[in-house]
């Protein structure tokens, strides 16, 4: 078995800015060694290395069906994630995984999905999107919706490729800000309001939900009033984390451990758990 | 001991306590354990003698972290539990008006890590007092002890057995202890070599595995964030490192020096018995000879670290 | 052990012991240039911590030199960083730790000789302890046994 | 396949562990300074196997509390795992012996194997000690173990006065004992003598109470106050997980100087606040409450629900060292006190 604790070296293909406060990047990263490359799935995540300064976890941003490069966004935060922001192209550093498990995509094959994120937790969930409408996968799934909202525009990530897929057919995509500002012409409102506004059908409709905790919380029982069972909506969560591999014991909710077990849960399994999301 | 219950009971009504630190019964012989009430009904569970041995000032802390500082809390209090909550108060951690000081008077308290070391691995089921004697009784042995060989080193120097400050005291005060002078092991190993000294530091502080015991079990590291735990920057690596457990041990005694009531809460936490209470004894002498400074005396004085005199001693100076 | 030359860190306070390097600079003045100089706003600013880390990081010496009493820009600065050295001192003598490792100075703008000095007299008396052994955090587990 | 027990005339102890020495890195309890530890038996040293029980759970011998995982200088890492010769652990006690069992069981899984752990446990050889005089804060009966339990064991020694029986439990152990010629065939009267020891000391344990429903009960008291009281006196430290056999939870830290560097793993504990805090200062544990019922939970429920099994063996250290007086069999009990008296109330 390998050494699931060594990173692998990935080179920085592409860095650029992702928000306007400038606290959000987004990384291109390619193989060293195109023998080192592995395959994942929407929702799962990698961990960054750094020498010297550490590992953190972040999803991975990119698709399956995109070859050549895997992306990352990062929020600066504190040593491992502001060294990451200190990266200029070219450099080389450390990636492990693919870890955990994955959103569903057999589960809600030849039904709807409704993706929807709030400020930068839409990573996994453009992993997602990108993976569904695919040429190779649409065809296996029915409509997919995809509601995402920001504080103010310049919060917003991903926003040029939003705009692209806005135009397209396949997708339909619903962006909104909390408050109005000048030259915004789409929605304006919390994510919860706009779902209820919209509000998707939940025939045969699957939810992948990820933002703040705060947005979850006020989501969920909008989603029960559009008929949503909790078996239907998923989630991905966020812990401390150190081995990504079930191992190091700190990121569990209650016996299930969000690297190992997760980091994608139905709601209808986090029910079953006594310790709070 | 029911002369206790009654008067806490009292106390209880008359000062309106909504919080009670006190100690209970523990589950091992010569072991009481901190027990928190918050109904004068529970009092008949508080016991005081020479096997409560922690601080209980540390809870004030936690009292105050929980956002309680405007209960009305009181504490069973020893000379040393006594001075470290002067001490909080004057360091703006509790408010005077909301501790109700109970003296108890103290005659020493059993170091359950100086017990542990003479029980070399045996336990105890059961044990009897005879004046000065203790005989401690295991499955298949007995052991006759001199009271004293079994009390904290901090006890055995101790100059106030009773709280100097209080609101109540129960019983009559006792007299110091008075075995050894307050600083006679200090000055005793000075006698040593630089080398030798610093050997057995090392020595001492290589037992350490670094589960801060020592600090948490102490009344004056109430730091939301200890500078060990710090990241950004991290200042010493977390391992058992041995120069990363002495500057931690080092730091410790440096951030207590002109606080540390020498309870010797320190020393008896420590499930390894390293001899913590040592390189903090010899701070402690500096800040009261040098800067005439002793904690926890009365709630007036400002701290010796957080104070300064224009003809303070400089001979170190280069 | 003849040809030591130390490694010795010295914190210096911006107002006086700062000026007074900058004065022995600009005035020629010879000193041994073993020093490692990092300028904090105050004596007062030096966390006995700070002084522990470089002795860990192997430095062989540690100075630190401010305003004399009474000359502190922030007014007391001087004389709280007085006590906290005072302790630190006798924790590290009594811990077995070279009293000449770890030295205070006070020096003022004006003294550019003065800091020549104290500077040759720390270096001398490193010098003759020999390279720093305490306290120093051993490194070899960063050597891969590979190389 | 029935396997023949051995007997060792005490005094040739020291030559047999040389003899395990020329195979083995023999790691035996040793008292440095008043704390006895498992550490590498050098020649002609004392083992302190009268030690009832070390103060340190052996399970640093596997599972270092401080511990290279990889060298690395700029791009190039190299995988530090221990190379050196299989360990030999002698005299570890029948729970901590149980504890590599569960340990095992968290390090390696289909999924993902532990290297570090791998590289030391694989190939041991665990000699453990049996308690012919179990203490008083010994519980390891409460928890499927007991004072003769050779769960984890290669081979069982039992003290029988002036000799030690090594009865031999997996196949390495039998493999072992055999080719040492010191090594009598031990007799009627040898085993019984240890029968008789065990019986003795089974019986000095008294009769534990029955963990059968712990799980299912301190599920249901996941929002009881039980956790407030219990939590209320604790410091928060990590003497309780730093001294148990059976706690794994690691952090993974680097260190470097002037480009080269190391990262290593070291023990982290749930009771520490840093242990769940997250880079945006939110801690899903905030307070002493929330850590100490995950150390419990963990023990008592999650460790069931992932691995089949209670993560403790009972070995009574946490008991020992906690400095407030937290008592581990207490908790147990108070938990079915208080589930039963929801129960009544129902």
């Amino acid at each position: 078995m390998k050494n699931a604790y060594i990173p692998i070296s990935v080179r920085v293909k592409k860095i650029w800015v992702e928000s306007d406060d400038k606290t959000l990047r987004t990384f291109d990263l390619e193989f060293v060694n195109e023998a080192d490359a592995f395959d994942y799935m929407p929702g799962q995540f990698c961990q960054l290395s750094i020498p010297g300064k550490g590992e953190a976890p972040f999803g991975i941003a990119s698709s399956p069906t995109e070859k050549g490069f895997l992306r990352f966004t990062v929020n600066r935060v504190r040593v491992v994630t502001s060294a990451l922001h200190h990266l200029e192209e070219e450099e080389t550093i450390g990636i492990r995984g693919p870890f955990g498990n994955y959103y569903p995509v057999e589960k809600f094959r030849g039904q709807n999905v409704v993706i929807v994120s709030g400020g930068f937790a839409l990573t996994t969930l453009r992993s997602l999107a990108v993976y569904l409408c695919d040429p190779a996968n649409r065809g296996d799934y029915g409509g997919i919706t995809l509601i995402y909202g920001a504080r103010r525009p310049g919060l917003m990530i991903y926003r040029d490729e939003l705009e692209e897929w806005e135009k397209k057919d396949d997708i339909n995509v619903h962006l909104t800000i909390d408050e109005q500002v000048e030259g915004w012409n789409k929605l304006v409102g919390f994510v919860p309001a706009i779902i209820k506004e919209i509000a998707p059908s939940s025939k045969d409709s699957w939810v992948m939900v990820c933002g703040p905790l705060i947005m979850i919380k006020y989501t969920l029982p909008v989603l029960t009033e559009l008929g949503f069972p909790p078996e239907h909506i998923y989630t991905s969560l966020e812990r401390r984390m150190k081995c990504g591999i079930g191992k190091c014991g700190r990121c569990n909710i209650g016996s299930k451990y969000v690297c190992f077990d997760g980091p994608v849960f139905s709601f209808a399994e986090l029910e079953e758990i006594p310790e709070k999301i | 001991m029911d002369k206790l219950v009654e008067k806490i009971k009292d106390i209880f009504a008359d000062e309106k306590l909504e919080l009670l630190i006190g100690y209970t019964k523990g589950t091992l012989p010569l072991r009481a354990t901190p027990i928190l009430i918050e109904s004068a009904d529970d009092a008949g569970k508080l016991i005081f003698d020479f096997t409560c041995q922690n601080n209980l000032a540390r809870y004030l802390v936690d009292e105050k972290k929980r956002g309680g500082d405007r209960r009305r809390v009181g504490i069973i209090a020893k000379g040393c539990d006594a001075r470290a909550v002067v001490q909080l108060v004057l360091e703006g951690q509790f408010e005077r008006e909301n501790v109700v000081i109970i003296g108890v008077p103290c005659r020493g308290v059993v170091d359950p890590g100086k017990l542990r070391k003479k029980l070399a691995g045996r336990e105890i089921v059961n044990f009897q007092v005879n004046g000065e004697k203790i005989t401690l009784f295991g499955n298949g042995f007995e052991l006759e002890l001199k009271r004293s060989e079994l009390l904290s080193d901090s006890c055995l120097a101790c100059r106030y057995p009773n709280a100097v400050q209080y609101n109540y005291f129960i019983g009559e005060p006792a007299e110091p202890l008075g075995v050894r002078d307050g600083y006679a092991s200090v000055d005793e190993f000075e006698q040593k070599s630089p080398d030798e000294r610093w050997a057995y530091f090392e020595k001492e502080y290589s037992k350490c595995i670094r589960c801060y015991a020592c600090r948490n079990a102490c009344p004056m590291c109430y730091c939301e964030e200890c500078f060990v735990d710090c990241s950004t920057p991290q200042w010493i690596g977390k391992g058992n490192d041995l120069s990363d457990t002495i500057i931690f041990h080092i730091v410790r005694v440096l951030h207590t020096a002109g606080r540390c009531v020498d309870c010797g809460a320190c020393a008896a936490a420590c499930p390894l018995n390293i001899d913590i209470r040592m390189l903090g004894k010899r701070v402690e002498k500096e800040v009261t000879e040098r800067f005439g400074f002793t904690a926890g005396l009365d709630f007036e004085t400002q701290p010796a670290m957080a104070a300064f005199n224009e003809n303070d001693k400089e001979e170190f100076i280069m | 052990m003849k040809d030591f030359e130390p490694k010795i860190m010295t914190f210096l306070c911006n107002w006086c012991s700062y000026a007074g390097a900058d004065l022995a600079g600009v005035s020629r003045i010879q000193y041994p240039p073993n020093t490692r100089v990092i300028r904090v706003p105050c004596s007062g600013r030096v966390d006995p911590l700070f002084i522990l880390k470089c002795l860990q990081d192997g430095y062989d010496g540690v100075l630190v030199s401010g305003c004399h009493p009474g000359d502190c820009h922030y007014i007391s600065g001087n004389y709280v960083a007085r006590r906290k050295f005072a302790i630190l001192k006798t924790a590290l003598e009594f811990m077995g730790m070279e009293p000449g490792r770890v030295q205070f100075s006070w020096v003022s703008a004006g003294e550019g000789e003065k800091f020549s000095q104290v500077i040759s007299k720390v270096t001398e008396g490193v010098k003759i302890l020999g390279p720093a052994r305490k306290l120093v955090k051993s490194m070899d587990s960063l050597e891969s046994p590979h190389d | 396949m029935e396997m023949d027990t051995y007997k060792l005339q005490k005094g040739n102890l020291e030559r047999f562990l040389q003899k395990l020495g020329e195979k083995f890195v023999v790691h035996a309890p040793v008292e440095s300074d008043g704390v006895v530890a498992f550490s590498e038996l050098m020649p002609g040293q004392e083992s302190a196997l009268y030690f009832p029980r070390t103060h340190k759970p052996p399970k640093d011998v596997f599972y270092p509390q401080t511990e290279v995982m990889f060298h690395y200088e700029k791009d190039i890492t190299h995988s530090a795992e221990y190379k050196g010769k299989p360990i030999a652990l002698f005299g570890a006690r029948p729970c901590d012996a149980k504890s590599f069992v569960l340990l095992e069981r968290v390090f390696i899984d289909p999924k993902y194997e532990d290297p570090y752990w791998a590289a030391r446990r694989n190939n041991a050889l665990v000699f453990s000690l049996a308690c012919n005089d179990p203490l008083p804060s010994c519980f390891c009966n409460w928890l499927d173990g007991g004072p003769f339990s050779n769960t984890g064991s290669d081979v069982l020694v039992t003290d029988i006065g002036d000799a030690y029986l090594f009865e031999p439990i997996s196949e390495n152990g039998e493999s072992f004992l055999s080719s040492v010629d010191m090594l009598k065939k031990a007799t009627k009267k040898d085993i019984e003598k240890a029968q008789n020891a065990k019986e003795r000391a089974e019986l000095s344990m008294g009769e534990p109470p029955k963990l059968d429903s712990l799980k299912v009960s301190l599920d249901a008291l996941w929002d009881d106050p039980l956790w407030d009281k219990v939590s209320s006196k604790c410091l928060g430290c990590a003497a309780c997980t730093y001294s148990c056999p059976t706690c794994y939870c690691f952090d993974i830290q680097d260190e470097s100087r002037r480009g080269k560097g190391v990262r290593i793993r070291l023990w982290d504990s749930c009771m520490f606040p840093l242990f769940t805090k997250e880079g945006s200062g939110h801690n899903p544990r905030p307070t002493r409450k929330y850590r100490l019922r995950q150390r419990f939970m963990h023990k008592f429920s999650y460790f069931v629900e992932k691995q089949g099994e209670f993560g403790c063996v009972g070995c009574g250290r946490c008991v020992s060292f906690c400095p407030v007086n937290i008592d581990i069999r207490n908790f147990i009990i108070g938990v079915f006190q208080t589930a039963q008296g929801k129960g009544g109330e129902q």
